[in-house]
């Protein structure tokens, strides 16, 4: 057993936050978000990110989720809204085995997963996959696309056979950017990101893997510990913030850090993130695990302690800054709407209770 | 001890209900339970329909225009009005300075100012919040200085709700810096149209513009407009914030979310079977119901114990804080019901005219915000934490 | 609609009340306890308490749920362990129809409803009646029954015919104290009542009810509004203690009840107990209703509250009294027993929950 | 980063689990399981057992007759022992009084003591607590007064744990009572057989006994039972308080409390089937679990932490808190599961040679009496409201 850090690892935190820390504050952020477009993505992908896990025959580093946690953390600290989830986390995990045709060289993709009346259930699957001479097509629609609108490429899961919610006979496929009959309608979130809705008609897509459950499941996995670590660093942030602003306002003549109640908050919010720092971990070690079993239960057992403290630490921020906790010009609502999106994506509180008791 | 409706209050219910179904078209009630935001002229039109009735200060003494309604009356209209997606009313005026003003105010300032309120031509709002004093009144800093005729006003005011439609607000300015805190306030009624005031909007974090911040910048304010007597404005600010207590549990709007919530639950699915047939989320459904009866019963009580003198303050502290957990439950499962769908970010959706095509369900756009905005509840109004003082306050000196 | 307490009930609780603060002071209670034996009973009866809910034809009060929740709550207040509730509460409740040959006169029933393995379903009866001359003969057992050992009649469930669970084809049955073939273990509980399970071997019994799920699912509401305002005063009254022990009781210099983390707890005990108060109310006076469905609902949800109350205040009386509240020497620990053991009687929170649901 | 045990760790593991099967009897066993009471026959058989194969005090530096484990090491084998039966160590000579002897104490106390608890021969008790001073140690009043080659103490201690069995006490007595409070404190041993040592047991509301009021009235302890220096007792109480962490968590302990709750709700039905199928409770179960699961992540990483040095304080406060909130959800929940059948009180049936036959199942007796006991384990060694002022302490200055 090791619960250390490589020399490596430590770098790369080092090395990211400090990026973070001079080009993403909140007050950086702000702009990026304004004008629509920033850098920051073509930076990330400078320093090798995009890269991390792929293998290195693959022109990658070889990494694991442990490293994309760590990367994931610090984007959560600094709230970035790059989409280095939706395209290179997702991405990765769900081409594990061919990345290079679609990913790892500045291409961008997008995963198309998740279908209305689905909610959380990646094999509720009615869009259809038909053979198309030596191709597919593809037919149907998905929705909450993260990426949706810059991606290279989409990644898709179409039926080739079963019933709607079978595992069995779902495929994963790739559409290129301009494929004909794929209409994008893009939105923004409630957190920032970009997202959208893809319709296929009769789309031409590539059949990247036959029978896709597992590598579905697992990618899941792995994404749920990005987001999970994600959380993490949003949580210290915002906790943070929240300290300091204790520590600086006054009421009724002293400041409000010297409240006993307000002070047990604090304290029940640091418990909280210390709590979902420890359990994150455990879900990234284990989320390129072949045991589905023990894979499934940690991350869903560490989603469960996530969502808990992300709704905890989210809410007690806002209620602890007061007033300018609601506003739109300081950092605390744009964490917690964040915080709150986590617990609402790739399976909720409940939906990961529920796989953890099987 | 009797549960049940007498006759007279079924006849009331039935009479509320049939003004409201005649009043109150389909596309405002679908507005209201979606979460969809209501403009000036929704909520003008319901108060002055209101206001034709004679229904729109049932609080009020009979003498100006009050219903003199049973506590339980008030609870009916209340319960049936949110139920038929009746608009909030503005409760400033009718709530808030209206009755301080039959309290307090000669009899000049009433006939100038109780008509504006009472057929809804006048807008008001609050101001008593100031930047560094949020639910700590007694540290304002917003100076009144008496020049002849005039108090010449210099401060700045936040978190004013709706100042954009105001027409007047009443303000707790600092009238003597040398007394005791609380001593040297004194309430003003301030026509927004003098020169000097400006209103900036503040954006929340849902995308909304509910509140703002209010700058006086030297403005001249008539003595006349002094409320009651200079250095007194603690006392009505008091007396304002008690009177504040009778709507604060929320009841009639909580059902009304908990109706819709429960319709939500019927059409959206999880597994491929109803929300409702999910036993987690029926058991998230029927605690929070459970938490409403119990607040429905505690504010009946309270409303009851009201005819026979003052409540216990520590009762409507309590109220408030159960009324606003139960709310920010409600809005929180609404989200939650409908999982992926929360995410998009279609402020354009929630305004009226706006008929482009929507991510998601009619029913989505709002609930996130609604969440998010809904936060607030448990800070404005003296915050959560305010009222476990003012509870610990009372038992502890009992 | 009307929610104020009649003048008589007024004068009801005043009178329990004043005899309580007189008779039944911790102090007392202890040593009826050591004794095993007081007269409070007999005084309790005396004053009319056993007849509250009997018609007046019956030589009763015509009483209804709302008066017996006065009499509770000031019992719980007093943490009185004489059978009210395992007697009088349910054997009226039970008996309504006609109660005057077995309760009312001084003479003590216990129902004796519940078996092992139907956890807190009554319809769980396994226990046979079977046909015998005129009368019946009961061959079963029955478990935690309270006041088992004192009754002079046994009130007892047993199937006429159908499926262990069914809810048609139980009837209620009385047996008399020294019946051939009855044999009782008694036992104290936890919380100083007396119980026991009773065996049944061919016991000769007399048929009160036929179809007799109506009756014990109205009984089994009526006693669960009674326990929910037992509980009301026993909450209030720790409650109560607890903030006198903060007042009184100085740590690092100062009392307890200055620590505002502190107070808060205690504001949570207080707004609990309100709560608690308010929905058990509204289940008395709903508890005697034969709108099933609402009344069920109403009696449940106000269980629910109870319960959660209950473990509030309880826990939590404990905790802010600290090490004395563990000990049995004081009342505190003696009132979270009795709390702890009412969310376990008569259906949990849990229990509750489902049926409100429905 | 790998949570795979090493072929080192898993060899381990099966040495612990041969000698655990070795040592503990099935009856032991199954008393552990079922929450009867361990007699002190029980505790000293396995604490001589481990003395013996030299695992008694792991901790201690090697030199002491430590084990230099790992803190996997010492995870693996709590985890063991307490899946295997083995009753709770007494900790008061092992990891509180042993490690201040050795840091602090003369050449000549150690040689006198240490034996003693390293072979399990001398029982050891804690005499910190007082009526007035719970978790606030620096107001005791117990004073010792220096005549000639003796001290007199003269004070009460409480909730002083297995005092009834103990032959040695450590105690903080104040020997200058001019100075700040924790400056006056001073460290000593006390024989328990000394006349004027009285102890009155403690009933606790779950009917045991476990802790003790220990009265010292003039009793005379030999200046060579003073620990360290005089005054000194304020640092040595510190430093044994930091040690207490490292068994703070109870991780071990949960999981068989995890395992036995499991296995009864296997057995107990609802509505017909086993409580493990109804959702709500296998909810319940599950939330304990992933507590559990989270818990043993932060002692492993509080451990790890501890090899490169001192961890931050308020992660071993973090422990505390949340371990104790783990044991009490534990306890409540095996008390739930067994429904009405929590409610017989026999303790009788929980102590050895108690032949008759119990009310309900074998399992049940000691249900109840738990929950009410664990309450304590947020009360004593620093109550959880001490840890959160511990945590704010030290994160609102930094």
């Amino acid at each position: 057993m090791d619960l250390n850090f490589t020399e490596e690892q430590n770098l790369l935190r080092e090395s990211l936050s400090r990026y973070l820390a001079d080009n993403y504050s909140f007050e950086h952020r702000k702009g990026y978000l304004e004008a629509g477009s920033s850098l920051v993505a073509q930076s990330l992908d400078e320093m090798g990110l995009n890269a991390l896990t792929l293998s290195e025959d693959d022109g990658g580093f070889g990494g694991n989720s442990v490293d994309t946690a760590i990367v994931m953390e610090e984007l959560g600290r600094a709230l970035v809204t790059e989409p280095y989830l939706g395209s290179t986390v997702i991405g990765t995990a769900l081409l594990a085995g061919k990345p290079g045709d679609v990913v790892g060289n500045g291409k961008s993709v997008a995963a198309a997963l998740t279908e209305m009346g689905g909610r959380y259930d990646l094999n509720h699957v009615a869009t259809k996959a038909s053979k198309n001479g030596d191709g597919y097509k593809i037919d149907g629609s998905k929705v909450m696309v993260l990426n949706a609108t810059d991606a290279d490429t989409v990644l898709v899961t179409a039926r080739l056979n079963g019933d709607l919610r079978d595992q069995a006979g779902i495929g994963l496929f790739a559409v290129t950017k301009d494929a004909e009959g794929m209409s994008t309608k893009g939105y923004v979130t409630q957190d920032g990101m970009q997202a959208g809705d893809v319709d296929f008609d009769g789309v031409e897509a590539a059949l990247l893997v036959e029978d896709a459950w597992p590598t579905i499941d697992k990618a899941f996995d792995q994404v749920n510990s990005a987001i999970c670590a994600e959380a993490v660093g949003a949580m210290e942030a915002v906790t943070k913030l929240t300290k300091e602003y204790l520590q600086t306002r006054q009421q009724f003549g002293r400041p409000l850090a010297t409240f006993q109640a307000l002070q047990f908050r604090l304290v029940d919010m640091m418990v909280a993130v210390t709590e979902a720092r420890a359990i994150s971990l455990k879900a990234s070690m284990l989320a390129d695990s072949n045991d589905v079993v023990e894979r499934n239960r940690t991350v869903s057992a560490a989603k469960v302690k996530v969502c808990e403290a992300a709704r905890l630490v989210g809410q007690d921020a806002i209620q602890l800054h007061g007033g300018i906790g609601m506003t739109n010009e300081y950092a605390a609502g744009h964490y917690f709407k964040r915080l709150t999106m986590i617990c609402q994506s790739f399976g909720d509180r409940d939906w990961h209770l529920k796989r953890f008791i099987g | 001890m009797d549960m049940n409706l007498s006759a007279e209050e079924l006849a009331f219910q039935q009479e509320v209900r049939s003004f409201c179904e005649a009043t109150i078209t389909p596309e405002l009630k679908s507005k209201s339970y979606n979460g969809k935001r209501h403009t000036k002229e929704d909520v003008l039109g319901w108060q002055r329909a209101l206001a034709s009735k004679g229904w729109l200060t049932p609080s009020w003494p009979v003498e100006h225009g009050g219903c003199d309604w049973t506590p339980f009356q008030h609870l009916i209209f209340e319960e049936e009005a949110y139920g038929a997606g009746a608009p909030r009313l503005v409760v400033f005026g009718i709530s808030m300075i209206g009755p301080v003003l039959i309290q307090f105010a000669s009899d000049e300032m009433k006939k100038e100012h109780l008509p504006g309120i009472q057929n809804s031509t006048v807008w008001w709002c609050q101001g008593f919040s100031e930047p560094g004093a949020g639910s700590d009144l007694a540290s304002l800093k917003t100076k009144a200085v008496r020049e002849g005729d005039h108090y010449i006003v210099n401060g700045q005011k936040t978190w004013t709700t709706m100042a954009q439609h105001a027409d007047w607000i009443f303000c707790l300015v600092k009238t003597d810096p040398d007394c005791k805190p609380q001593a040297g306030i004194t309430m003003l009624l301030i026509d927004m149209k003098s020169p000097g005031v400006e209103v900036r909007p503040i954006q929340t974090m849902d995308g909304g513009h509910e509140v703002n911040e209010v700058f006086l910048d030297n403005v001249k304010v008539p003595v006349e407009n002094l409320v009651g007597e200079e250095n007194k404005g603690w006392t009505y600010a008091k007396f304002l914030l008690g009177n504040e207590r009778k709507g604060i549990a929320e009841v009639g709007l909580s059902k009304r979310r908990l109706e819709h919530l429960k319709s939500l639950a019927k059409i959206e699915q999880a597994g491929g079977r109803p929300m409702t047939e999910d036993p987690d989320f029926a058991r998230r459904i029927a605690e929070v119901e459970i938490n409403l009866l119990t607040l429905e019963m505690m504010n009946l009580r309270l409303l009851n114990a009201m005819t026979s003198g003052s409540p216990p303050l520590e009762e409507a502290a309590m109220l408030k804080i159960k009324g606003t957990e139960i709310q920010q439950g409600l809005t929180e499962l609404t989200m939650a019901v409908l999982g992926p769908y929360s995410a998009p970010f279609q402020p354009a959706g929630l305004i009226e005219g706006w008929n482009e095509e929507l991510a998601g369900p009619e029913y989505a756009a709002g609930a996130a915000p609604a969440y998010f905005n809904m936060r607030k509840s448990s800070i404005y109004g003296g915050s959560n934490e305010v009222q476990r003082q003012i509870i610990a306050k009372t038992v502890l000196s009992a």
